[in-house]
């Protein structure tokens, strides 16, 4: 990863239009997401000069401790901010997080690898599936069974991870724009959220909480039709996407409300550990899936859309892009996904089809020990990363030989973006916090796991 | 899957988690001389050079003692094979076939199990020839196998399983029905047979035969009718029948106590030892939800080798049966005792032992056999604090009943008591029986007595006579795991802990210091004798901050230290106890074992 | 019988108000802000591909779920009332009094029809003017009525800083000082944009300004002054706190300074709010899309159309209200379309646009009636 | 007569109560998307008049435990219950606010009724939107069932919390 703004996107006009780092440099951006240039003031207050200014106009006054949270409306995870203001200006501010630690890890350590995956579920609740990919990914690569997967188990991973990350990214966005007031985008948002919910419940059986991927596969193949469903939900999806842009992106106060607020240099972004919309928002062009690609990815055509300044409105259109360039993806995956098994066939990892557990004694005993005993994984570490919603998703396994994990580390894309929050609201005013908060995405299962 | 080999920087966990997980950890370190270990054992002195012979297995040299078995060369070098049959403590009948392996210049595949190595042997376990008899004799096993494993007690702790999912895992190419034999056998009073699930590898018959002596069991018929019987109008009645559902790769012999009682893989396991007699047969405890479920034994070879009697896993009983569970004073002559905390009892205690030290009464300890060396060493020190307060001091060793009819050669011991050995020596040279306690009484000599244990010789009716000889005592303080019409009785009634809910050790009878862990958490108020012991004593300032009122462990090493301080250099553990304990160790500390994720015990 | 009713009240004008108070208030105002809180959720609704709340039924009665805003009023008034400790007490109970007197006191301003003719109500009356007694379709007729209104409203300030005040309470505090600078702003700018119309006009009193706007649309307040129009309903909605200004109370992002009110207390807030929706629309009516006035309709009907005086009257007081109706609705809509301003926006937009451009608008608009005045 | 007068009034009130109910969201974790969804076009809580969330306890009459309580959330939880006037309706919205689910470790309360008294539970990890509705119909039930005389529980409430030696008990639930 290198703080170059190179583009890997090449010089195609994004949908959106998302600023390509040479576009940038060259000036002049036409449509919709030419930046106005932000005024000195703003500018000024975004570097805090103002701050030490301001004290010399105004009458002085003394800073006051005011308490945000834990169950501050508006803090969909649940996190406190304990904040030192200036009128409505922020001058420190105290984030404290585990409200929501649920131990993941040590409970991920006392369960059989494949009974972690309602735990993932929980983790980025908001895109349960890439989680389930993240992690089956971390065992199979310790297992060393990467390169057999089959095929369409793959590609099915692949939809489903992306759908999930259109939900991921459209929740965010919505309760965004909720939280500055815009009730109406963000109820259209979970309307579109709710048909692609309704698509993969047909085909997990979850409408939230799915675990539907395996180690070595998915649990089962795509319903009948789903393809043609999923195109004609994207259709529509499209089209509602469209409606919250006009009353969103193109929305001057939304605009106003998110220009400038939140900045973070990609210098500050990589040094804090960021990755993901929030470190694209500032102009790295780093996305695993594109860098390290993963699964199929590397078949796709699709553009990791960077934002310029690295302030809110980046991190909303970047998002928004990013919804775009999923649909790219799904509408490849669609068209390319080969026929075939879903589950590798491998007894000692993959369960025996039901119908042979009923009857017979050998698939009885595989199913029997692969429940109570677990996979035997073999002894080793992995550091698996995948494009979370969030960011790089990380799963840090290290295991003894036996059938559950002897040490499970999640790296929370969450926990390290909410680490630089403190950061982004100096300075910033109190209507500022939420907004920025809700931007980065923080989600309480994953942050606190 | 190929088995990849572990990375470097895996080993030390997979190493310490190997540990943690083994399911016999020695619990003490054995003593140094290994004449205290029955006949039969390992020999201790090295065997002459010319002995050792060196053999190719899989291509790497091995050295072994020529005419070893090659199954135990294969599994104590790492190389897994297969097998039912074979148990390390039995005969090998080479009747089940699974533990094949090829050796080089052979034309057929030999049982490793029956096999003794010679010489310059080329031994192959894992070659394609071989992986394939080893699966085609796993369909074999498995062609009548009934699909039962849900609600098989064996289910989770089973051999076949094991085997099934290490070496074949393919399915079975047989379409004919299975053969159907009975399910529910009644073999004895603690066993019952289910015969579908049987394999035939005649481990049962061998416990029988070799172990308790006595031929009950048999296979009658032949081909696939071939089944398990007893003989007619007899039953799998021997002591040691308990046995065979160890040994039982699969669950066909089930235990009437443990069945359909508690799933294996729920079970957790910790080690201990059996409090049944003085024996002291090492047991895992097997326990969930905060209460026993059965015992089993552990490996041993100095003590119970791979077995123990079935009067011995039925002692897990006595943890929760008719349990004092609360502390009570004020009792004795006629008035019944109040409920109280166990501080409240314990200050009560202490004011009127320190009262009655103080004014040189004569005070009768009683140093039961069934408590731990630990809480025996605290009175012992308690002892002789009270005796430079003035007090004079009688000790007495009691316990329970013994019973020398149901003694035999193989392990039961005559007597019933635990800690018989380690009683007698705190208790000190002069120390009384519990004759001789009922005579004191009875003569008035002691004004207080403590009992850390409330156990006597005696039957219930016997006891229930005695008990009022107690009363004109000014302080009767009890510390009983169990309820008793003598505790009745006592000014101040402590709950103790049991046996399977402290850390501690006992002394067998070949003065081996064993060590017992905590399995499960003590019912009610119960603490163990050493806490109330400490309490006790530090509310009276007979003892303020000993190393022995700190933890269990802190005890036995300082018990250890000072009985062997006074050890003359070179002492036999077989002739002394305190040889015994010179040679004790607590050992690790581990946490409960998840069965499940101890793989199969088989 | 009606005429000497009428004639009664006409000589005995403070029963008359009286009676027009409690016609005006009870009548039309509260049912109309409580239906506006129903209106507002079934508006959203729609807006949102939603129902809306369509159950509270009574038996077999739905009617759409109306009965909602019965429901709510009923449990407000019932709910347990909280006074967190540490409050101050006396200005604590003070603050919703003052957050809804002053809006239901300038209501008595606003003129919901034309003066009534006291004995010719069955006949066509031509000119007004020529009537023997009249009762004024209005509480108050004061010659300041603007101005009186202006006064009250800007002690509405008083309700919501000393809500945020009394209640003990950092964040309420917050909205509260929030809100007081926001109205106090605003109110400067609502000011100056209606000061064209008052030019144009030549008075302060409503019903004049009602009556010089004629039956004429084009010579309404929106043709006319169209700059203040838009203006004035930008601040005024300001002023009542409502979307896209609603920091003070910006519930899910900043919590509002009656945070800490309860029961029935939060109840009046919540119709404050509502009510002040109403009375706005009824200014912006009555400056602006010119009050009671029917286009083309003169006191004595539709041109040679004649109708009796009191269809008249009637038909104008329903042309009031749908007007006002037509305000909230429209305020509605910009409710649950625009995402909130940011405080320091919001001040910005007050000051620094809002009010540059009503003064340009009184220099225009007096210079333009300079100009057509001939310089007298 | 007189008993008649008052049993309709306390119909008339509980028919108010129960389609007036303004919502406290106290979202912590997964079951909040739920609830979103809940309250989203295709479901629709506000049908039922309950989509008004107050987010200031004071102003609301049920709150909704939406998600895993924590032993750092509890005492929050606890201090929000407190802050809401009566009459006070709880929700245990989805497994991890009954009973913890299967969240069983150090950290997870074993439901939020350790803490507060609660009306209805929700099962589902997390609930599915029809769930919560069928919750909220049950809800709607029990206070039309209900005595409308509702004595504010706080003072008895503490009182059995300080005789806790933890801190926590179960609290009786108050019908």
């Amino acid at each position: 990863m290198s703080t170059t703004t190179q583009s890997k996107t090449g010089s195609k006009k994004l949908a959106l239009g998302m600023p390509t780092p040479e576009e940038i440099t060259a000036g002049g951006i036409p449509g919709i997401s030419a930046r106005p240039k932000l005024p000195p003031d703003l500018m000024a207050k975004l570097n805090n000069e103002e701050l030490e200014e301001v004290e010399d106009i105004e009458l002085p006054t003394e800073p006051m401790t005011i308490n945000m949270g834990p169950s501050h409306p508006a803090t969909h995870g649940t996190v406190r901010i304990i904040l030192t203001i200036d009128g409505e200006t922020v001058r420190d501010s105290d984030v404290q997080v585990g409200y929501l630690h649920r131990c993941f890890e040590k409970e991920a350590e006392a369960a059989t690898y494949t009974q972690v995956f309602p735990y993932t579920d929980r983790l980025n609740y908001v895109s349960p599936l890439l989680n389930n990919v993240g992690f089956a990914l971390a065992v199979e690569k310790l297992l060393g069974i990467v390169d057999r997967l089959p095929e369409r188990a793959s590609y099915i991973r692949v939809i489903v991870g992306e759908i999930s990350r259109i939900t991921d990214h459209l929740t965010c966005l919505g309760a965004s724009a909720m939280e500055v007031g815009g009730f109406t985008p963000f109820l259209w948002m979970i309307k579109v959220r709710e048909w692609l919910w309704e698509l993969l419940e047909e085909l997990t059986g979850a409408r939230l909480t799915h675990s539907y991927v395996r180690i070595g596969g998915v649990a089962q193949d795509l319903p009948e039709h789903f393809i043609e469903k999923l195109r004609a939900v994207l259709e529509k999806s499209v089209e509602v996407l469209g409606e919250c842009e006009s009353l969103l992106v193109k929305n001057r106060i939304f605009r106003d409300r998110m220009d400038g607020v939140g900045t973070i240099s990609a210098e500050d972004a990589i040094a804090w550990g960021w990755t993901g919309p929030c470190l694209r928002s500032t102009g790295v062009p780093y996305d695993v899936r594109k860098d390290h690609p993963y699964l199929v990815y590397d078949r796709f055509e699709f553009d990791v859309p960077v934002g310029s300044v690295g302030d809110n409105y980046d991190r909303v259109a970047v998002r928004l892009e990013e919804i775009r360039q999923s649909m790219r993806i799904l509408d490849q995956a669609c068209k390319q996904i080969p026929a075939g098994p879903v589950l590798l066939d491998e007894p000692r990892i993959c369960m025996p089809p039901k119908n042979a557990v009923y009857n017979t004694i050998e698939s009885m005993i595989g199913h029997f020990k692969l429940i109570v005993d677990g996979i035997k994984v073999p002894p080793g570490e992995v550091y698996s990363y995948t494009e979370g919603g969030n960011g790089e998703l990380g799963f840090y396994i290290v295991s003894d030989g036996s059938g559950r994990p002897y040490r499970c580390h999640v790296r929370a894309p969450s926990f390290i973006h909410t680490q630089a929050l403190s950061k982004l609201i100096l300075g910033a005013g109190i209507a500022d916090i939420i907004p920025t908060f809700g931007l980065i995405n923080m989600i309480g299962g994953e942050c606190d796991r | 899957m190929a088995e990849t080999p572990p990375s470097p920087m895996k080993s030390s966990i997979a190493a310490a988690l190997r540990e943690t997980q083994s399911p016999s950890p020695p619990p003490v370190a054995p003593p140094a001389a290994a004449s205290a270990a029955p006949a039969g054992s390992a020999p201790s002195s090295a065997p002459p050079p010319s002995d050792i012979v060196t053999i190719k297995l899989d291509g790497r040299d091995v050295q072994a003692k020529k005419g070893a078995n090659l199954l135990e060369v294969c599994l104590s070098n790492g190389v897994d094979v297969s097998y039912f049959c074979y148990h390390p403590g039995l005969s090998s009948p080479a009747v089940c076939r699974q533990c094949l392996v090829e050796v080089v210049g052979q034309p057929k595949l030999v049982p490793a199990c029956f096999t003794p190595i010679a010489d310059k042997m080329e031994v192959n376990t894992a070659t394609p020839r071989v992986l394939g008899i080893r699966r085609q004799m796993l369909e074999f096993t498995l062609v009548n196998h009934p699909v039962d494993c849900p609600i098989c007690d064996k289910a989770g702790e089973c051999t076949l399983q094991k085997q099934y999912q290490d070496w074949d895992h393919v399915g079975s190419r047989s379409s004919i029905p299975k053969v159907h034999k009975p399910k529910m056998q009644d073999l004895g009073p603690h066993i019952v047979l289910d015969a579908e699930r049987c394999i035939l590898c005649t481990r049962c018959i061998r416990v029988c035969d070799e172990v308790a002596g006595e031929k009950q069991l048999t296979m009658a018929w032949r081909g696939d009718r071939e089944q398990l019987t007893v003989a007619p109008g007899h039953q799998l009645d021997n002591p040691y029948s308990l046995n065979t559902v160890d040994v039982c790769p699969v669950g066909a012999l089930t235990s009437k106590d443990f069945r359909f009682t508690m799933r294996a893989w729920e079970l957790f396991s910790t080690s201990s030892v059996c409090p049944g007699c003085a024996t002291g047969c090492n047991v895992e405890v097997h326990h969930a939800q905060g209460e026993i479920w059965r015992l089993v034994p552990r490996e041993n070879l100095q003590v119970n080798k791979y077995w123990m009697c079935d009067e011995g896993r039925f002692t897990y009983k006595n943890v929760r049966h008719k349990r004092l569970t609360s502390a009570r004073i004020g009792g004795g002559r006629g008035q019944p005792a109040q409920i109280t905390s166990i501080d409240k009892a314990v200050a009560f205690a202490a004011e009127r032992l320190d009262r009655l030290a103080s004014g040189g009464g004569t005070i009768g300890l009683v140093f039961s056999a069934q408590t731990t060396n630990e809480a025996l060493f605290a009175l012992s020190q308690v002892a002789q604090k009270l005796s430079t307060r003035g007090a004079t001091i009688r000790t007495y060793v009691t316990g329970t009943a013994a019973r020398p009819e149901r003694a035999d050669k193989i392990l039961r011991s005559a007597d019933t008591n635990p800690n018989a050995a380690g009683a007698k020596l705190f208790a000190g040279t002069g120390a009384g029986d519990a004759s001789a306690l009922l005579s004191d009484l009875k003569a008035g000599k002691l004004k207080g007595l403590w009992m850390a244990g409330g156990d006597l010789p005696l039957t219930e009716q016997a006891l229930f006579d005695a008990a009022p000889l107690v009363d004109g005592l000014e302080l009767f303080i009890c510390q009983a795991v169990h309820d008793s019409p003598l505790l009745r009785r006592a000014q101040v009634q402590l709950p103790a802990a049991a046996w399977a809910e402290v850390d501690g050790s006992f002394t067998n009878n070949k003065n081996l210091v064993q060590r017992l862990r905590k399995a499960v958490t003590p019912q009610g108020d119960a603490r163990s004798h050493l806490e109330l012991i400490g309490q006790i004593a530090k509310k009276a300032n007979l003892a303020q901050s000993e190393k022995w009122q700190v933890s269990a462990r802190q005890a036995f090493l300082q018990m250890v230290a000072s009985v062997s301080s006074s050890l003359p250099a070179g002492a036999d553990p077989a002739q002394s106890v305190a040889a015994g304990f010179a040679s004790a160790d607590w050992g690790r500390e581990y946490l409960p074992v998840q069965l499940r994720f101890a793989n199969s015990r088989g | 019988m009606i005429d000497s009713i009428l004639m009664f009240l006409a000589e005995h004008t403070a029963v008359a108000a009286l009676l027009k108070l409690l016609l005006l208030v009870l009548g039309f105002v509260m049912p109309l802000a409580s239906l506006s809180t129903w209106a507002e959720r079934r508006q959203s609704a729609m807006m949102q591909d939603r129902l809306g709340p369509n159950r509270a039924n009574i038996g077999p009665v739905k009617l759409w779920g109306i009965l909602h805003f019965v429901a709510d009023a009923i449990k407000m008034m019932f709910k347990e009332d909280v006074v967190p400790s540490k409050v101050d007490r006396f200005l604590f109970a003070l603050a919703p009094v003052m957050a809804i007197a002053p809006v239901l006191i300038t209501f008595a301003v606003i003129p919901f029809g034309p003066d009534l003719c006291v004995g010719q109500v069955m006949s066509v009356v031509t000119d007004p003017a020529t009537c023997k007694a009249t009762i004024p379709l209005q509480v108050a007729r004061m010659d300041v009525g603007m101005l009186f209104y202006f006064a009250l409203a800007s002690l509405a300030v008083y309700g919501t800083t000393l809500a945020g005040w009394a209640s003990y309470n950092k964040w309420s505090l917050l909205g509260g000082l929030r809100a007081s600078s926001q109205m106090m702003s605003y109110e400067v700018c609502m000011g100056l944009s209606l000061m064209g119309a008052f030019l144009v006009y030549g008075s302060l009193e409503p019903n004049a300004i009602v009556t010089a706007q004629g039956s004429n649309i084009l010579h309404w307040g929106i043709f006319t002054q169209p700059l203040a129009f838009v203006l004035f309903f930008t601040a005024a909605i300001a002023e009542t706190k409502r979307a896209p200004f609603d920091l003070p109370e910006g519930e899910p992002e900043l919590i509002g300074y009656f945070v800490e009110y309860s029961g029935m207390r939060f109840g009046i807030f919540f119709l404050a709010e509502f009510i002040e929706t109403i009375f706005l629309s009824a200014v912006v009516a009555t400056v602006f899309l010119g009050g009671w006035q029917v286009p083309g309709l003169d006191s004595s009907g539709f041109g040679s159309l004649h109708l009796p005086h009191l269809v008249v009257v009637l038909l104008q007081v329903v042309a009031w209200s749908l007007k006002i109706l037509m305000l909230c609705w429209l305020q509605l809509l910009i409710r649950w379309t625009l995402p909130r301003f940011r405080p320091d926006q919001l001040m910005r937009l007050g000051w620094k646009q809002l009010l540059p451009l009503s003064l340009i608008n009184i220099i225009i608009t007096a210079a333009v009636v300079l100009w057509r005045s001939g310089g007298k | 007569m007189a008993e008649s007068y008052t049993t309709r009034l306390d119909d008339a009130l509980n028919w108010a109560r129960k389609y007036s109910l303004f919502t406290y969201p106290f979202v912590t974790a997964c079951c909040g998307m739920e609830y979103m969804a809940t309250a989203a076009s295709k479901y629709d809580i506000a049908r039922f008049g309950a989509e008004f969330p107050r987010f200031s306890p004071r102003q609301a009459d049920l709150l909704f435990v939406v998600g895993t309580i924590t032993e750092r959330q509890a005492p929050v939880l606890h201090r929000i219950w407190m802050q809401m006037a009566e009459p006070k309706y709880v929700v245990a919205f989805g497994v991890c606010a009954s009973t913890g689910g299967f969240y069983q470790n150090y950290n997870t309360v074993p439901g939020c009724d350790q803490v507060i008294p609660v009306d209805v539970y929700i099962p589902g990890c997390p609930p599915r939107p029809e769930q919560v509705l069928d919750g909220l119909i049950l809800l709607q039930k029990k206070i039309a069932e209900a005595t409308t005389w509702v004595q504010r529980r706080d003072r008895k409430e503490l009182e059995l919390a300080a005789q806790s030696t933890d801190g926590r008990k179960r609290l009786p639930v108050v019908a």
